[in-house]
């Protein structure tokens, strides 16, 4: 069978996991060939892939899509064509009106930030305060997963539990170590008093580190969070910098998407909706996620 | 004694269109030998395929028309791919449903569709008209004007919802960019512009500028205002191409139209256009645009990874260029 | 109507520290024609950019038709009729010729404001007849500029101005790069002028032209008119001392 | 009788990095009293401010030398960004630990310093050179042979290891990019290409050929072999900003370098480097990076929300510019 | 060593169907002045890009100093000797008098290869010596030629081409835009040129400067060589007439 893939975009570094998840698992079956093509963050071309893939006969077509508002167009596209169709990691708008050959394997975005904050909100506290300064490090801010990371954290401060959380700033690294480290910096020169980072990836997370610790500040007293639970982020987290970080399963959402795209393929049942859970780590469980990512 | 007259009108030379033509034939040929050799299959004789190929380039192709008359002034636009996103999240605003519950203004939902078409094109061409007056008022360099620009505009597309995508149109709304409706819009625009750049004032002053500033401002051409005109005209492509897009997709984003502008850009100097102005067409930059049609429709068909594909591209950009540069050398030198 | 079509008063224009040209006072009566004459340097072309607005000047008034003008440009200039062939040839290099001829002027078969549609017939036959009173042979009438030959550029800047030329022409070194036969093809459309009563400022090294064709000589030096004198009250010889500084004192009324 | 000498020699005008030093003055001040009134302290007064003003903008002010020196022969470059990002892959992956579990090269880790310092210049002087190459030989616009190179070098760094990221680098690499180095580096690159630019040969001639290459070629310059020497130590210093930055970083990464070229460009404009060619120096260049370093740290003193700051960004990039042609003419126009 | 320093067999240029040039048989003895004359696009500076590389010919030969020569740019032309004036000066608009003059031959205080250091003020006070030979006046060595007026930068190309004088100097109309003064100082350094022996080649529509200057006149006419006249057997009338085309036929051998 030949499977075409349109992911959102080849740079970032969970996508990245995933992508290769699923193409590693292609690699061990007999006959199954995945051609994947890079959407760079562009819905236009996302549809457009699609249809190309329809052009060329594939047998099903899995998409991770750049936003999920766009699927409508599509799922409309692939129902036309009559090819079944997966969408993978990013739950679809179009989830209860999904046609009977397509199908989706996701995580819902909004646990990964108020799994985040909601840590780091337990850490403060357990920490003692009363009151807690909090600086904010979004992605790029056309980008849907930045978006609603940097919702939840607002959202989880709102509640009373956490109303002692106060944002004094927050700005953009567009997920990008090398900015993250240059806004701490800058932070650190105006003098703001904080008590936690919140980011909305591990690469800001740790660029935040590391202007922290260039300036002398004792990482033990700061809560820093991020989100993917990358390698580095890992290997942070072990030298008691990170204190939060959120994983999800990158490598098996690609293999239960390429999965079920195959079953559909085959024209045999699927379930229509399977979520992954984000899963919170800590030091204390960090072990158990060394391989993974 | 009668001098002889050896010096005879030269018979007119072959338009470079000719040559960028047989390299999109030249292209197509090798993904089609190579289509039977390892896919088993016509690359060309594929009717859906030769949709998508002309589909997937003509909202570009759109912007590539602006970017073209831009050029030929002697100009450069990389603004065009942020003002279609900043433009497609705000016509989009105006063309949501009332039963959405997200909607941007709650309480201007299930507007006629002739509103959101308005709100694009005013935008394209405020932000067009902004361009060309601060090239021709201010003379700084157009790379700069338009680079600002291009940072504005897309700060405003992340600004205007706070990076939340817009969706949910009306079906009038959702209607413009269906099936082969941009490739039908791209070539009315395609043809009313070519007629434009070669049978009226407006194309003759286009040329006349990208040819000699000096010359056209001290001949009577009210060059300022007809690079106001022209940038604008320009804008308001790109926000016809926001339209198509945000109707195609059924959604605007604040990351659309990302690097549109290059694409645009490659597309028109692959059809001849020249980046020094006063050379170029219509016909030329459509030809560069279905060049890139066929590369792109051509990878997914050969099922070139897609690691490949970008270095791929990267060449063929250049590999396009250095024939058309090197075939009209050659004819200049020779014939 | 006064008789005077063009008159400056202490024109002046600096460019940084350098003094192109210094309080010019300078007159022109309807129907005559003056040479400007001058070493290289001594702001000739300077003078011209003034009057026609292609750069702001210093310091000064320029008077034109009985008014004082100050024109935003050399659109406003040519609006108000004055025709001017630049020293730097004004040519749209990737343009033919009836396209240059008609820049800014283009002939109309139908109106649509900015997109009115070209009657390009029309300015090709007009532009053959303009160019044969100038005798240049140019082979192929729709080759770009960009390849014609020096002389034939240059024929095509003069046919242009004489063919539109209404209250003034000014000249800026025309024959400079010209042939002997064009020279004198060019000599000629300047006594057509002339006949026709359109006054010219001619610009030029070339003194035996100067003297065939003007009526009156004015002679710049570093920045300053150091004479203005008919041409029956002069000889050559008389205005080469006076170009290179042997007569010539703090500066004459033209 | 002798005639008056009025034209006399110009005294010698203002340069035009006067200008830029005036508006980097301009704007520090303003952010200087918004600081007092809003957040009641001072901007300027603050030596980690005014460290980290220059360290976040001294890599991108390094690829900027550079481009300086290809915009005046009247070039562009486009790729610096992307080549920033293949070239840190690479050379990162020649700088791992050995306890590192996912080392690109296992076989190859704990390497000594100068190994990947080596292979990141090499990897920027290459790509520098086919660009130069391109440039010089086949006469293609800089514009297109930068743009292929741009898509073809993010091609290839996340070809280079799938998209994964390129982490833990030795001790050795990681103190290149540490503390202030960055700074330092750019200054010596500066004052190295300031010297090089106003008193060797090496400036005559790219001065030269930026003013009009034709002239330059005839006059006996070797205007090829100059042009892909200018292009390659771009590419060169494009790969030195690479390194450091990745060092500094202590991870490299597909997607490093995005938009560094724009950055790069913008830099060198409002630094009074003309996009015409011919015309600019390293320190105006220097004082353009300063003033984007004062910018961004500017925005995070005063809190400016995100959304922001891109539109005024943009804006600014504008105004610099537009500024600066306003003064230039004003000054030519009257003194 | 032949008497002969240049010589052009068949040398032939068309652009697309543009015969430029057609089958010029030219000769060039050593110590000889030559002028080439002829109508506006004639093909005078055509025969001269030919042999000077700038383009590459159609067809035919060219001999110089002995040897067939097919040079692959002008910079080879000039290695070998050529020093030339173009009609379209060739000079960078952005760099001072001293950068222009020294383009490509700069003076070097210390080799470092490409990054050598340039002695700027070795070659400004040449500079100042080499034109004091032309006479133009240039207030400010330092301002960029972009400023100059169209005079001043003749001289300066002028200046270059005899300072660096070699095996052969061809100018193409060389005093065009030049004032009496200048005109006259040029025509000096061609004298002195003669002097020194250096053979020249002298595009010129001057039909005074012609005969006040070469030995022989060549006239160019529609791309073909229609005469080659020794001054003492020919007068201005009968130039005019080959350059007309009232005299002279299928060609001639220069
Ligand atoms: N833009 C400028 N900036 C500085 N100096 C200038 C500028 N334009 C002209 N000049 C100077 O002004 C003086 C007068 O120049 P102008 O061009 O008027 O001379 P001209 O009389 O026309 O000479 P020619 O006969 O050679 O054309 C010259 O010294 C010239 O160098
Ligand atoms: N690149 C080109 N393409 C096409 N035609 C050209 C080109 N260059 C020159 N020509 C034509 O060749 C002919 C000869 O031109 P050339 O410049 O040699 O004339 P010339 O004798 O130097 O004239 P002038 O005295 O006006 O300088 C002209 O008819 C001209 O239009
Ligand atoms: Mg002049
Ligand atoms: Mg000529």
């Amino acid at each position: 069978e030949n499977i075409g893939v349109s992911m959102a975009l080849f740079d970032d570094n969970f996508l990245t996991v995933l992508r290769n998840g699923m193409t590693d698992y292609a690699g061990t079956l007999e006959g199954v060939d995945v051609q994947v093509e890079d959407a760079g963050n562009d819905v236009g071309k996302q549809l457009d892939q699609v249809k190309n893939f329809i052009a060329s006969g594939v047998d099903a077509i899995v998409v991770n899509p750049v936003d999920t508002s766009a699927t409508q167009a599509i799922s409309d596209a692939a129902a036309a064509a009559g090819v079944p169709l997966v969408y993978v990691n990013r739950e679809p708008v179009n989830v209860d009106s999904l046609p009977d050959n397509q199908a989706f394997v996701a995580s819902n975005e909004k646990d990964s930030g108020t799994l985040e904050t909601l840590e780091v909100c337990r850490l403060l506290k357990e920490a003692g305060k009363t009151e807690a300064n909090i600086l904010v490090i979004m992605g790029e801010l056309s980008n849907q997963a930045a978006v609603v990371r940097t919702q939840d954290i607002h959202d989880v401060i709102a509640t009373p539990d956490c109303a002692f959380m106060k944002i004094v700033d927050q700005q953009t690294s567009n997920w990008n170590r090398d900015q993250a480290a240059n806004l701490m910096t800058n932070w650190l020169s105006s003098g703001v008093a904080f008590d936690a980072v919140i980011a909305n990836n591990d690469e800001s997370a740790i660029g935040a580190i590391q202007s922290m610790k260039a300036a002398g500040i004792d990482m033990a007293s700061v809560v820093v969070g991020g989100v993917d639970a990358t390698q580095d982020a890992l290997a942070a987290m072990a030298a008691g910098d990170l204190d939060v970080t959120v994983f999800q399963d990158a490598a098996g959402q690609g293999q239960g998407a390429l999965d079920a795209a195959l079953k559909l393929a085959r024209g045999e049942a699927v379930e229509q909706k399977v979520y992954i859970p984000f899963q919170l780590v800590t030091p204390a469980n960090m072990a158990d996620f060394m391989a993974k990512n | 004694m009668t001098a002889t007259v050896t010096a005879t009108a030269g018979r007119p030379a072959r338009p470079p269109e000719m040559n960028v033509f047989l390299g999109l034939l030249g292209i197509a040929l090798v993904f089609e030998v190579l289509g039977w050799i390892f896919i088993g299959q016509s690359f060309v004789f594929n009717l859906q395929r030769l949709q998508i190929i002309i589909l997937q380039v003509s909202i570009v192709g759109i912007i590539a028309v602006g970017v073209t008359q831009v050029i030929i002034t002697g100009g450069i636009d990389l603004s065009s791919g942020s003002v279609v996103g900043a433009t497609a999240m705000i016509a989009m605003s105006f063309a949501q449903v009332s039963d959405n519950a997200r909607a941007v203004y709650p309480a201007l939902t299930d507007l006629p569709v002739i509103v959101p078409i308005a709100v694009a094109l005013l935008c394209g061409l405020l932000a067009g008209a902004a361009n060309g007056a601060l090239i021709a008022y201010t003379k700084i360099p157009p790379f700069i004007a338009t680079l600002g620009m291009m940072v504005a505009a897309r700060g405003i597309s992340k600004w205007y919802t706070k990076g939340q995508p817009v969706s949910f149109p009306t079906d009038s709304y959702a209607a413009i960019g269906a099936g082969l409706n941009p490739v039908l819009l791209f070539i009315v625009i395609a043809v009313l512009f070519h007629l434009a750049l070669n049978y009226t004032l407006y194309g003759k002053h286009t040329y006349a500028i990208g040819s000699n500033a000096e010359a056209a401002r001290i001949s009577g051409i009210k060059v300022e205002r007809h690079l106001v005109m022209v940038y604008a005209i320009a804008g308001m492509l790109a926000g016809t191409a926001a339209l198509i897009l945000s109707s195609k997709n059924l959604t605007a984003q604040a990351g659309m139209g990302v690097m549109y502008e290059l694409d645009a850009i490659a597309m028109a100097v692959i059809g001849g256009v020249s980046l020094a102005g006063g050379r170029g067409s219509i016909l030329g930059t459509a030809l560069g645009m279905l060049i890139f049609g066929v590369i792109i429709s051509g990878f997914t068909f050969l099922r070139i990874d897609a690691y490949y594909q970008e270095m791929i591209k990267g060449v063929i950009i250049v590999v396009a260029v250095v024939a058309d540069v090197a075939r009209q050398k050659r004819r200049a030198r020779m014939v | 109507m006064s008789d005077i079509i063009l008159e400056t008063r202490g024109l002046t224009k600096r460019y940084g520290g350098v003094h192109a040209l210094e309080d010019a006072n300078f007159t022109l009566r309807r129907g005559e024609h003056i040479a400007v004459v001058g070493d290289n340097g001594a702001g000739k072309s300077t003078f011209v950019r003034q009057i026609t607005a292609v750069e702001q000047r210093t310091a000064g008034e320029v008077f034109f038709d009985g008014q004082a003008v100050n024109f935003a440009g050399p659109l406003e200039a040519r609006e108000s009729g004055i025709e001017t062939v630049f020293q730097n040839l004004a040519l749209a290099d990737d343009l033919d010729v009836p396209s240059n001829l008609y820049l800014g002027r283009e002939i109309i078969k139908f109106n649509l404001g900015p997109f009115s549609i070209l009657d390009r017939k029309a300015m090709r036959v007009a532009t053959q007849k303009a160019l044969d009173t100038t005798a240049v042979r140019i082979p192929n009438l729709s080759n770009p500029i960009r390849n014609m030959s020096g002389g034939q550029r240059q024929c095509v800047a003069i046919a242009r101005a004489a063919a539109f030329a209404s209250k003034l022409i000014i000249m800026d070194e025309p024959t400079a790069a010209l042939g002997v036969q064009e020279t004198g093809q060019v000599e000629n459309i300047i006594r057509g002028l002339k006949a026709r009563g359109v006054p010219l400022i001619l610009i030029s090294h070339n003194l035996r032209q100067v003297f065939d064709l003007v009526d009156r000589i004015v002679v710049f030096r570093r920045g300053r008119i150091v004479a203005s004198l008919r041409r029956e009250e002069t000889d050559g010889n008389d205005i080469v001392s006076y170009i290179t500084g042997v007569k010539g004192g703090e500066g004459a009324r033209a």
